[in-house]
């Protein structure tokens, strides 16, 4: 068997006296699509943020082809693993082109001298990002918006626009946090096209996702994350059948409803800082 | 040794009046998220309204300082209180959501216009004017260490007034809805608080604050300027940003940080009083490298 | 939205308008102040440069203030015939820059004859090669840096640095050695402690001052600084209280002397303070000056000099309680320098124009008469040959004299 | 207050608009051609012989009269010609013919000392400044009465060639009015009412730049130039090296300008940490006086460290590379430190350097008596502060100054829009945006903002060894902190991140107080206020770079919008 393309060993989070992630371990073989599920507060942002080196994990490792992951989300990106974020994180007042080259930025050579005189090698890399940029815009389905703001986008373009962003360091794994938060039906069926079509690129995808129905139909394997700890893994039709995942979807004791809500204001707040 | 504890004594003063200034300075910020930088224009506002207040009294009770004392309070908070309405209402309110650095420009600009207006149209105020000496005078010996009443009661007033701003911030329902406007206005909004009421009144306790500040540097130092605001306002904001912006605690120990610094290196570290103002700055920047937020700050936790 | 921002612009402007008629002069009806002299040839303009706003702008409204009487007078006596002399003030906000920009505007103008300023030595660094390209005298009311009239070797090789430049104040290298000998001499305070507030003034006075006390035979137990703009100099105070001076010396003016020298007291270092000109003010005692504290200030005593009182009481007479502040007598004196010096170039009924300002040069040059602040009359350097100095003590709340002379070294 | 009573005002004023538009025109005309004051001032009559003077002859209607007849007409034009966004640009001329008649009203009475000299006074009528207020105030009202609609889009595309022109010709247009703002009321004291009338003239600029803002022009224009970004330095430059040439070209103005420049040269070294990577530098005048006084070291002046001198062109390198040191290195706690905590950081090295310097730290700054004696700069033996001549033509001195430092300026705006529009630029800004995300992307922000503030500093220490040469004098009392704010409020008042607001920004800040030295007294209190009311009404800027426009742009066409559909509904 090859070496999965990312690894999470073992990974715990603590924040101050919470521990929001309990030894979360999570394999992704190349070319596929995993589904990461969970109720609110489950951790499964928390788990993100320590894959892209947003946070550094209390224990355990990170391996992408192989090589551990050191905590700068920078260096995460450059060797090549790119994430979007739940609530949409683009750069407001750029235009969505700009957005999208900032995504190039890890992959453009240009020093701050280049940047300074503008010379021929200069206007070569910054021709072949702009295509290299407009492709991926083409490929997500932007067309004709390249000097909107990305803020003026509406909210499905947002989304695809950031998917975009990402592409565009070229990585080999992509983290996608809740990609169809907020759409429609189409616009939800759209974006499932879209993320096979990246996996047949040969990207290998990561997806949180509430839209149980929509990771089912995505995902090549699915992990259940309650409470920090990772509590499932297998196929869809395995996960599905878990009675586990069902009293954790539905029915719940109510102490831990209470923690739940706990949970949901922490990370209520944790957005907010 | 003896050196060392009057050192220490007169730094504790200098922290008290600053401390007054910085809780202005943290409140503000931490609701609104704006460098007041007239801030300190507003306690040399409450001061020169406190000296007028003294100077339009009939001469019977000039002379007895237990009513000229409280008069001049009033004096000096009402003034204040009004420049920092009026500055909320009409200089930083309309600003609200400008690009964040555009009120702090209109913060200089009223500084700048405060300062001047002052100098301008208070008569003699072009340079430092006498203030009436309506504290007892007279000191605290003990051993070989001088220690003012004034000064005393200025640093029993600060920790006071902080102690009683912290429990009113706690526990009121006022002090609450503050909280709650600084931790997220629109939900604050939702919840039925009325955010405009609540930044007013921070800027309300800001000035009484800086009102009793004003006063008593008049009282204590018997003599002010209308560059007190500014060098003083300083001093706060580096209060208030040592010791964490938006705590109340964190802002008066911030404060008397730096007043301890200011005599202790002015006394010991090389250089001398020549560079105790280099020290406070350098500390200064070690805290913040050391402790982004501050020394009592909330850490500023990464949004993914 | 838009509604507030129309009823806050109407406000603004409301309130601008009550501002406008505050400052109202009140003279209805007009034409030109009248005065019988001949003004057929026009108007010839002295120039003031110095801090107009800002926190020096008491020192700077007093050196302007003086300027403008001793124009008025001389409109009045018609001391220039057939002209009319006007001030034109310009703010320097005491930042070298903003100076050059003043200067520069005056020295474009034809008709500026001379200028008065500056305040700050440093700002006068700037001011200096402006005004000489263009040949218009400057004189000062109050740089006391000796480096600006005699070079950096003020004291080995002295040089004239600007033919232009000229003063009427004193320079640090007599005011403070001779404060030095009286504290050390008459006074006998072997231990002095010095505070200087840093800048170019106080930190040079205080620096000759401190030669003299070590030649004299006393020591100087310690040297601090206050910044500019501090307010509580407790931390000074206890540092050099342990020290153990018997007076103090402190470099810079009144603003932070009298505050300081209340707090010396009050923390128990009750020995006197002693400072320059900066510090001859009654605002000194007013803001704390205690008894027994020292000052030294350039000419004789003001009461023994007619000038000076008919000084005192015309400024009174115009500008009300405003204080014509430390440097207004210097002021009223170096603008009559070059008034005069004017009168003799123009001597004859000659007509103005940019060619008369090298004889302007020689004329300031060549000025003697008897101001407010003693003789007027300058040496080879520029500097002001009035080197008699007082010093003065505080009795009784008041500025007394209590020793006149010249320092022989 | 509420937003219902708003509505209902503004109804009531809608069918109103047109005819109170067509009353301020006419109104405005005629006050032109009223007298403005009842008697001569005690400094003489009140300039352009408005005093107790009608109008007289076809064309003798001069200075800020000439102005309320253009304003006037320009108001009559406006009401009935297609103009798009009409309400915005008659309330625009109504603010400015408000704004003139104000200014001129205000001082004449405060300088004749009653309302009398404004109206009647002993059997004398002078009426033109209560009209003319009317007229303002009229017009104003019928802009809100016509309804405040976004401002107007150009659409249409211009070939180059054409774009070339407009552009040449608008920049032009530019020079003119900057010559004209400059000479306004004179030079030196010869005009004892310059001061009022360079206001005047300033609310006759706003009248008029508004109406072109509101058309939609300005914003075109600016696209326009951001299109063709080399040509326009290019002409800026060019316009700039005009100026000279003008009736501003005098040694007073030289110096002025040259000021104005080497701050808007550091100004733009400051955009590049404020504007592009939204990092608040509250101590940036630093690095220019660390390389003021590297400079003044290297000079050969008498108190200079190094007792030689070296080629100007190797100090100011010097100087440009040791500001940037100490750039990187006042930058280095970015790397923890966010923020506002950030700008105290700042605040606080700012700080240290006065301290440092006023306490001659090393021997390097000769303390409180500062480093005299610079020399000026010469080039082929012509000093840069002596007047020179080109053919017959006799340039004031301080010209070759002037001329250093536009090239300078041109160049930092340069280095500025190359940075901006490249991979370090983007990488700015999205820091700016928002910081994670940037790191989301594999920007390494830390290094990407110590290099901000390297070359922030190198500009600043470049433009500082300027200043030590034309300064001649290097005290650290040129360093202080209100210069940091000084700086930092042509940056935003300019507008952040754009590369002409630096410059607009900087000749603001220091025009105004120039032009404003009639006020003696009163000067910094009316800046103070200049500030608060620009930040109030222009919040984002005076030429906001694109970006920002457009944020701002929106959320006003929204209340536009608003208010339309209120209005209609009403």
């Amino acid at each position: 068997m090859s070496t999965p393309v990312l690894e999470a060993r073992d990974v715990s989070m603590v924040f101050g006296g919470l521990k929001a992630l309990k030894g979360v371990t999570l394999t992704l073989e190349e070319g596929k699509i995993v589904g990461l599920i969970g109720p609110n507060g489950a951790g499964k942002t928390t788990f993100f943020n320590c894959l892209t080196g947003l946070y550094t994990p209390t224990t355990g490792e990170v391996l992408l082809k192989g090589n551990v992951l050191h905590g700068d989300p920078a260096k995460v990106t450059a060797a090549g693993l790119a994430r979007t974020f739940q609530n949409i994180r683009l750069f407001p007042s750029m235009t969505v082109l700009e957005n999208v080259m900032v995504g190039r930025h890890v992959r453009m050579k240009q020093g701050p001298l280049a940047s300074l005189f503008h010379g021929p090698a200069y206007q070569r890399g910054e021709k072949a990002a702009r295509e290299r940029s407009r492709e991926l815009l083409a490929f997500v389905g932007l067309n004709g918006v390249d000097d909107e703001l990305s803020r003026n986008l509406p909210y499905g373009d947002q989304r695809r626009l950031e998917i975009a962003r990402a592409l565009a360091t070229d990585p080999a794994v992509l983290l996608l946090d809740e990609p169809t938060a907020g759409m429609n039906p189409q616009e939800t069926e759209a974006t499932q096209q879209l993320i096979f079509r990246i996996r047949d690129t040969g990207v290998s995808v990561v997806v949180i996702e509430h839209d149980i129905k929509f990771i089912f139909g995505l995902c090549d394997s699915v992990s259940v994350l309650v409470q920090g700890e990772l509590l499932v893994e297998g196929s869809p039709e395995v996960v599905r059948a878990d009675p586990r995942v069902i009293e954790a979807y539905l029915g719940k004791p109510p102490e831990e409803v209470q923690h739940d809500v706990e949970a949901a204001a922490a990370s209520v707040e944790e957005e907010q800082a | 040794m003896s050196v060392l504890f009057q050192q220490l004594a007169n730094g504790v003063i200098q922290g008290a009046l600053i401390a007054l200034i910085a809780l202005g300075y943290t409140m503000v910020y931490g609701i609104i998220q704006l460098i007041n930088f007239a801030h300190g224009e507003v306690f040399m506002v409450a001061s020169y309204g406190g000296l007028a207040t003294f100077t339009l009294l009939p001469d019977d009770l000039k002379k007895s300082p237990a009513v000229a004392l409280p008069l001049m309070f009033v004096g000096g908070i009402v003034v204040a209180v009004i420049v920092a309405v009026i500055m909320e209402r009409f200089a930083y309110r309309p600003l609200r959501n400008a690009p964040r650095l555009a009120p702090l420009i209109t913060a200089l600009g009223v500084s700048v216009f405060l300062q001047e207006a002052v100098r301008v149209f208070y008569p003699n105020a072009k340079s430092n004017l006498p203030y009436p000496k309506v504290f007892p005078e007279g000191n605290l010996t003990i051993g070989s260490v001088n220690i003012s009443w004034t000064g005393i009661l200025l640093v029993a007033l600060s920790v006071g007034l902080a102690v009683i701003l912290q429990t009113y911030i706690n526990r009121s329902r006022m002090g609450r809805a503050m909280r709650a406007t600084a931790q997220d206005p629109d939900t604050a909004k939702l919840m039925g608080v009325n955010p405009d009421r609540v930044i007013v009144l921070t800027f309300v306790i800001g000035a009484v604050l800086a009102g009793v500040a004003g006063i008593m540097f008049g009282g204590y130092l018997n003599n002010i300027n209308i560059d007190m605001g500014f060098q003083n306002g300083i001093f706060a904001f580096t209060a208030a940003v040592l010791g964490g912006v938006g705590s109340i605690r964190g802002a008066v120990i911030g404060a008397f940080i730096i007043g301890l610094i200011k005599t202790v290196a002015g006394q010991y570290m090389p250089g001398g009083t020549q560079y105790d103002y280099v020290w406070i700055f350098v500390v200064l920047i070690l805290v913040l490298v050391f402790r982004p937020q501050g020394l009592f700050g909330e850490p500023e936790r990464v949004r993914a | 939205m838009r509604k507030h921002s129309v009823k806050s612009a109407a406000i603004v402007g409301a309130s601008l308008l009550v501002l406008a008629a505050c400052g109202s002069n009140k003279t209805e009806g007009g034409g030109t102040n009248g005065g019988s002299c001949d003004t057929s040839k026009g108007t010839l303009t002295v120039g003031v440069v110095a801090p107009l706003s800002g926190n020096l702008s008491a020192l700077g409204v007093g050196i302007k203030q003086s300027a403008e009487l001793a124009v008025d007078e001389a409109n009045k006596k018609c001391t220039v015939p057939g002209f009319k002399l006007t001030v034109s003030a310009q703010d320097d906000e005491a930042n070298p820059a903003k100076g050059a920009q003043a200067a520069t505007k005056l020295s474009t103008d034809p008709n500026v004859v001379g200028v008065v300023g500056t305040l700050n030595s440093s700002v006068a660094q700037t001011v200096q090669p402006i005004l000489r390209d263009k040949k218009i005298p400057m004189v000062s009311p109050a740089n006391t840096n000796p480096s600006l009239t005699r070079g950096n070797d003020f004291l080995t090789a002295p040089k004239r640095q600007f033919d232009n430049y000229f003063r009427v104040c004193t320079t640090d290298d007599l005011q403070g050695p001779y404060a030095a000998n009286y504290l050390v001499e008459k006074a006998g305070k072997k231990k002095i402690a010095i505070i200087t507030d840093g800048k170019t003034y106080g930190e040079g006075l205080a620096a000759e001052l401190s030669k003299q006390v070590t030649k004299k035979g006393g020591t100087i137990v310690g040297s601090e600084k206050v910044g500019e703009k501090d307010t509580d100099f407790s931390g000074v105070i206890a540092k050099i209280k342990a020290l153990g001076p018997e007076a103090v010396y402190y470099g810079g003016e009144y603003p932070v002397a009298g505050p300081l020298s209340k707090q010396m007291k009050d923390n128990g270092l009750d020995v006197p303070l002693m400072g320059g000109d900066g510090i001859f003010d009654p605002k000194f005692i007013e803001l704390g000056g205690k008894e027994g504290d020292l000052a030294t200030s350039v000419g004789a005593p003001t009461e023994s000099l007619a000038t000076a009182k008919a000084f005192v009481d015309a400024y009174k007479a115009k500008f009300g309680k405003e204080d014509y502040a430390a440097y207004g007598a210097f002021s009223y004196d170096a603008t009559n320098a070059i008034i005069g010096g004017l009168a003799k170039t123009l001597e004859g009924g000659a007509a103005w124009d940019e060619s008369k300002r090298d004889g302007m040069l020689t004329n300031v040059g060549a000025f003697s008469g008897s101001g407010a602040t003693g003789e007027i009359k300058f040496d080879q350097y520029g500097d002001s040959t009035n080197k008699v100095l007082t010093v003065y003590q505080v009795t009784s709340a008041k500025w007394k004299d209590v020793q006149t002379g010249t320092f022989t070294g | 207050m509420s937003t219902v009573d708003t509505s209902a005002k503004r109804s009531a004023l809608a069918p109103l608009g047109k005819p109170f538009a067509a009353a301020g025109g006419v109104l405005g005309i005629v006050a032109a051609l009223l007298p403005w004051v009842t008697f001569p001032l005690n400094d003489g009559n009140w300039p352009d012989n408005s005093t107790l003077q009608y109008f007289d002859a076809p064309f003798g209607v001069t200075g800020f009269r000439w102005h309320v007849l253009v304003l006037g007409i320009l108001i009559l034009v406006a009401a009935f010609a297609p103009v798009p966004s009409r309400g915005r640009v008659v309330r625009a001329l109504g603010w400015g013919l408000t704004l003139v008649s104000f200014v001129n009203c205000a001082y004449i009475t405060v300088k004749g000392g009653g309302l009398g000299a404004i109206t009647a006074l002993e059997g004398a009528t002078a009426f033109g400044g209560v009209v003319g207020l009317v007229a303002g105030v009229l017009t104003i009202l019928a802009g809100y009465g016509i309804g405040i609609e976004p401002v107007g889009e150009w659409k249409f595309k211009i070939s180059t060639p054409v774009a070339y022109l407009v552009l040449l010709l608008s920049f032009g247009a530019v020079l003119y009015a900057v010559a004209a703002m400059l000479t306004t009321g004179g030079v030196g004291s010869a005009n004892p009412y310059a001061g009022a009338i360079f206001l005047s003239f300033l609310g006759f600029a706003t009248g008029v730049l508004g109406a072109l803002s509101g058309v939609g022009y300005v914003r075109w224009l600016s696209a326009l130039s951001e299109q063709h970004r080399v040509f326009s330095v290019i002409v800026l430059a060019a316009c700039a090296l005009l100026l000279p040439f003008t009736e501003a070209g005098n040694e007073y103005w030289m110096t002025v300008a040259a000021n104005i420049g080497i701050y808007a040269a550091t100004a733009i070294g400051l955009n590049i940490v404020v504007g592009l990577a939204g990092l608040l530098d509250l101590g940036y005048v630093a690095f220019m006086g660390i390389g003021a006084l590297v400079a003044a070291n290297f000079s050969g002046a008498a108190t200079a460290y190094f007792g030689f001198a070296l080629p100007f062109p190797v100090a100011a390198v010097i100087a440009a590379v040791v500001a940037g040191i100490f750039g990187a290195i006042v930058g280095s706690p970015t790397l923890r430190v966010r923020g506002d905590y950030l700008a105290i950081v700042t605040l606080a090295f700012g700080e240290i350097f006065t301290r440092s310097a006023q306490n001659d730290i090393g021997g390097f700054t000769n303390g409180s008596n500062a480093i005299p004696g610079v020399p000026a700069l010469s080039l082929f033996g012509a000093e840069f502060n002596k007047s020179i001549s080109i053919g017959a033509v006799k340039l004031p001195a301080g010209v070759l100054y002037y001329v250093l430092i536009v090239l300078l300026v041109a160049a930092t705006m340069a280095v500025f829009a190359n940075l901006k529009f490249s991979r370090i630029g983007r990488a700015w800004i999205a820091i700016r945006e928002d910081e994670d995300a940037a790191r989301a992307m594999g920007i390494r922000t830390g290094k990407m903002k110590i290099l901000a503030f390297l070359i922030g500093a190198m500009l600043a220490g470049l433009a500082g060894a300027v200043f030590a040469h034309k300064n001649g004098t290097v005290s650290y009392e040129s360093f202080k902190f209100l210069e940091s704010v000084t700086l930092l409020a042509a940056v935003i008042l300019g507008g952040m991140g754009s590369i002409p607001g630096a410059v607009l920004g900087a000749a603001l800040l220091f025009v105004l107080p120039e032009k404003l030295r009639d006020f003696e007294d009163y000067r910094l209190m009316i800046f103070g206020l200049a500030l608060v009311l620009i930040m109030r009404f222009r919040p984002v800027g005076l030429i906001p770079d694109a970006h920002r426009r457009a944020e701002m742009v929106e959320r006003a066409d929204e209340n536009a919008e608003e208010a339309h559909v209120e209005a209609k509904k009403a």
